[in-house]
């Protein structure tokens, strides 16, 4: 069997590992920037599929699929992001005779309408946050949905249909606010979209995040896993998961995962997907949205069940049965936290840090697991998303866990490009952190009035710091004997700047 | 026979001599800081890294590496950190403050990286204050906020919604 | 509190990272050779103990003791090998003051001799192999040792009471063989140990190599752990390591670990150890000797039960009581094993390969766990055990264990020394060892006959491998243009040879 | 402008020369191998690490470490295999041939590192054939068998039990 993988950086990497493991060959594509990436290397097989523009790349069904029949792939795997849940892709796989890892198109076009989604929880008994259940098209008055607003209640949000992403998306305190909100959201999501309808959503007061993985087979078998909470978000984008949730107790676990089952028999699920949740400060949960896709969060879940979710989309897809103990998918073994790592520079804003690598060490031993993209030496481009690597720290219970990943991060070391790395080793040591007190709006509301760099440094790191540059500049223009002054690449060149750095 | 640097870290300059050890004693180096004179005990590994020990220091180990960031800056990565250095009084740039930013004078804010411009958020005219947002630029599927790094009035505004820019596009002036 | 780590290498690091995730400060030791070892750049502190073979420096108590004086350390870890197993260390920390990681020095002294650790198994109930109970001094005439052997019966083995690692052990299949066997392993004990003691073993017919971890604290409590299995031995040297074992049952792992607990607690055990057992064909189980410290393959009981073994020396060490679940230590998830990357010509007979590490990429992503003790530019001296990293693979079951550790022994590249990397591609693929058919004499049985490569090439192997060194040849000197040509460190010095490679 | 190399490779000597592809392809190349044109996309890592796509061949990717070994010789790393490949002819060591090993003549057989000798299992006359063990160093806390490499027999023995050695100390000759 061979598998296209439509898709590059650390998920492509980390669904060709999978492939490698079931002695599958793995087709990459790349764009002309990532010729030299790791997903390239990684591959049995890469193909060109274009400029380096998503648009013109990554986001080509046409030449994906023309790409898939000419390497003879017989399956199709879509990642996350670009194309994976893009239904019209399913669909030409589809239609050419490839497997589609991933659900029908049909389901990914039912559950890519956020009111469409909304209703199908309802249908199966799922609660759903309180909101309109039919969107506002583009030429919908304003005063008709203030008056439904005002059903509805304030604050509330205003989203796209199409939405995703907090994209198209506008926060309301009341109903003066509504008209702007209202134009806003629906200039947002008709660029990012094409599709200017929009909904209301009652806004709930500081909830938490909390999702369902799910794997559902095509005999109609699904299967719910303990959850995972993703509430360290920065502007809706999160920056840090783990599983399980400090905030839920086993008998809401149970709870939970029934109705995310019942929500994926009643639209017909297959493969992989998540039932994203909100939880209030009561501990009663809302159907927020499905993600009919791996996520970028998985390795967590596979961390505290022993299951290869990779794996198991792809047995699905060939038509495989579920063989899985479902109490063994429910019962977290320890504790797994995951730390995005981005090429953004988090005391800039984080701002995106695009470039080369030119160093990298990655941390290893006990309890730690680096699903990366990258090696030394691959570009950041600027066309896509920063994410370059996911370290994810496994321990017995949470403090372990988060034991480990300060280790870890302490061996990290990426130059070339800021990554976000400081920021996390200054979350890690956050009480609110350690003890659990957060919810979504955490991270915004400190990052607001927070202005000192996030890896403060001591008068001895100052110290240390001045000395290495001294000792290195020393070594790479040879001053010193005795062999200590082994020159790195180019260092003779950089002999005469670093003579004239002398007083 | 010593080598004198000077070297800028957090906005503080550092006069740092380094000149060879005891002879017999391969690696060791006379290190002194601000007058103050240390013993240390260097290795430069393949990729660069130093080890550096301070055997009259209860033996203190750093693992540390030192990667050129162009124009006479190197940054300085320590396990809990990592740090910019500029020698010769080059100014280090300061974690926190944009790239744009000079210690007075107009600020320039120009897109980082190719993008698209999604939001305007001030006018010619406006006075900002510091870290107040100017622009918006979407590029690498994230909203980028460029902000002001000091008080100021809005000079002029090159930017529009939607407008594609390339990598170092002046986008705003604040005088 | 800080602690010692009185050994070098990955197991150096091993403990260096469990004292950084408690917040513990390091101090490592180093000998000349090994001032740019990974272990000295890992710690807080590091101190100079003397030259480069091991006696003058990792082996001298005394400068041990000086330097944890001198550093202010509270504990010492031993590590394994080196003074591990050294009743006099052991005692020269305690009298310093010092807690030492591990058992007491009586303990250590009591099982260090393999006829009073029979004696102690036997006593607590425990079966042991069918020999002889009283040591045989240098002095004892061969016709008395002859007259004990026959009532051990043949095939025997004739043992070292101070030995170890097959060291001073020589096999017997009649009487006529046994003179000169008693001559050869009192000549090797003497001189490996300073004791030609020796004594009499049956020798079982193709046994199983099975050890029970144990922890036990200092307030009685001891717990056994689910069962490593090491029967993949070269010249009675483990190379893979695996828990479960195939060939114990749920029955058997209770017994043994009962019996092992109670062992442990006849001698007044305390932290970690590991009793070593043969398996017969008939699942009969035999007492071989005891560990008195952490074992080289400690990781894969970490990875099926979850348990930071080395953290819980350091915390028993210092008076904590166990607070582990027994029935979890003893109850596997999934399946782990460990392969042994050596510094060793595997296609010459294993002959060893010290130098630099030139380059290095190690795996990572699901289900790997490596534990190194270099990175790129470490050397491996001629003086120590070549042993540079531990590869381990964890699975749901023994077959997704495989598959992963083939999959992460695709990604290792060492460059500079030879691995014994192309041996485990090529056990990983031998029926026996997948369908688990091997005991102890396995591997050398078949390594006696066999002369082929480990990976042989395929003939596109050595098409690619020839066409990659021109195109790497023709890149270093530069004739590609287009900044094709990033030239490496010293291309140029280089260029002028090449050049001369060019007909 | 052709390069042209003459590679061996586990035995087998191969021609292969390399010229630069359609010049608008950055990093195309046409290699010819023995006698065989192929199309071959090539890019260098920051570590040297190549990666080889043949887009004529299906696109088949190889991501290879090319490691010199000195006196002419590299190291080929593939995810499957290493293969030693020697330029003009200079003989690639074979995998499984002791250091020792020459095409024909008397064999030197020297202690690889230091170490000390606590067997010696020939002595002068001995007839001795492939792989049989003549003397066991102990180096790195292992015994280390060295063995002869063809059939000849033993002229000189210069190693005994329990002598201390040098890296490259001669310890038997088999004629």
């Amino acid at each position: 069997m061979k598998i296209l993988v439509a898709n590059r950086g650390e998920i492509a990497v980390r669904v060709m590992r999978a492939c490698r493991e079931m002695g599958l060959r793995s087709v990459a594509v790349y764009s002309e920037c990532d010729r030299d990436a790791q997903h390239v290397r990684y591959a049995d097989e890469a193909h060109l599929i274009g400029p380096s523009p998503a648009l013109e790349s990554y986001l080509r069904i046409d030449r994906l699929i023309e790409v898939a029949r000419r390497a003879g792939a017989d399956a199709v795997h879509p990642g996350y992001g670009f194309l994976a849940e893009n239904a019209a892709f399913a669909q030409a796989c589809a239609d050419a005779g490839l497997l589609f890892i991933g659900p029908s198109a049909s389901v990914i076009a039912l559950m890519g309408s956020k009111t469409a989604a909304r209703q199908a929880a309802l249908r199966a008994g799922m609660p759903v946050v309180p909101g309109v259940e039919e969107p506002f098209g583009a030429d919908v008055p304003v005063d008709a949905i203030a008056a439904a607003a005002a059903q509805v209640g304030y604050p509330l949000l205003v989203k796209a249909v199409a939405g995703g992403g907090g994209k198209g998306m506008r926060g309301v305190d009341n109903a003066d606010e509504l008209p702007a909100a209202v134009r806003a959201a629906r200039g947002e999501a008709g660029s990012a979209f094409g599709d200017a309808s929009i909904y209301l959503e009652r806004r709930l007061d500081r909830p938490r995040h909390v999702e369902i993985q799910i794997l559902a087979d095509l005999h109609g078998t699904v299967i719910p896993f303990v959850e995972r909470e993703c509430s360290i978000q920065r502007r809706h984008q999160k920056v840090v998961e783990e599983a399980p949730s400090l905030a839920v107790t086993p008998e809401l676990r149970r709870a939970m995962a029934t109705q995310a089952a019942s929500l994926a028999k009643t639209v017909g699920y297959t493969n992989a997907g998540t039932i994203e949740c909100l939880l209030d400060a009561d501990g009663r949960f809302y159907f927020l949205e499905m993600n009919t896709r791996l996520q970028v969060e998985h390795p967590v879940t596979e961390m505290v069940t022993g299951v290869d979710l990779v794996q198991w989309q792809i047995r699905i897809a060939r038509g495989e049965r579920l063989t899985l103990d479902p109490e063994r998918a429910l019962t977290p073994r320890g504790h797994a936290i995951e730390c995005r790592i981005y090429a953004e520079d988090p005391d800039r804003q984080f701002m995106p840090s695009p470039g080369t690598i030119v160093a990298l060490r990655a941390p290893a031993g006990p309890g730690i697991r680096d699903d990366s993209g990258v090696t030394a030496g691959s570009a950041v481009p600027v066309f896509y998303d920063s994410l370059i690597s996911k370290l994810v720290g496994w321990g017995p219970d949470r403090p372990a866990a988060i034991a480990r990943l300060k280790r870890a991060l302490s061996e990290y070391r990426i130059a070339g490009v800021r990554t976000t790395i400081p920021f996390f080793r200054w979350l890690l040591t956050q009480a609110e952190f350690a003890e659990g007190r957060f919810d979504t709006t955490f991270l915004d509301r400190v990052l607001a009035t927070r202005t000192e760099p996030f890896s403060p440094a001591s008068d001895a790191d100052e110290e240390i710091a001045a000395m290495a540059a001294a000792l290195d500049a020393y070594f790479r223009v040879g001053a010193a004997a005795g062999g200590q002054a082994r020159a790195p690449e180019g260092a003779w060149k950089r002999a005469a700047r670093v003579e004239s750095l002398r007083s | 026979m010593s080598t004198r640097f000077e070297i800028e870290v957090n906005g503080r300059s550092r006069t740092v001599t380094v000149e060879r050890g005891d002879p017999a004693a391969a690696g060791r180096f006379l290190v002194n800081i601000d007058g103050r004179q240390r013993v240390v005990d260097v290795r430069r590994g393949l990729t660069g890294a130093l080890s550096i020990l301070f055997p009259d220091d209860g033996g203190a180990s750093y693992d540390v590496a030192v990667v050129s960031s162009g124009r006479g800056e190197v940054t300085v990565h320590l396990p809990s950190t990592s740090l910019r250095a500029a020698f010769n009084g080059r100014r280090a740039r300061q974690a926190g403050t944009p790239g744009s930013d000079g210690a007075s004078g107009e600020q320039r804010i120009v897109a980082p990286m190719p993008g698209r411009v999604v939001r305007v958020l001030v006018a010619p005219g406006d006075e900002v204050v510091p870290r107040q947002p100017l622009v918006v630029v979407e590029a690498m599927k994230m909203e980028n906020e460029l902000s002001a790094s000091r008080n100021g009035r809005v000079k002029d505004v090159q930017a529009s919604e939607g407008m594609p820019v390339e990598a170092g596009k002046l986008l705003v002036i604040v005088g």
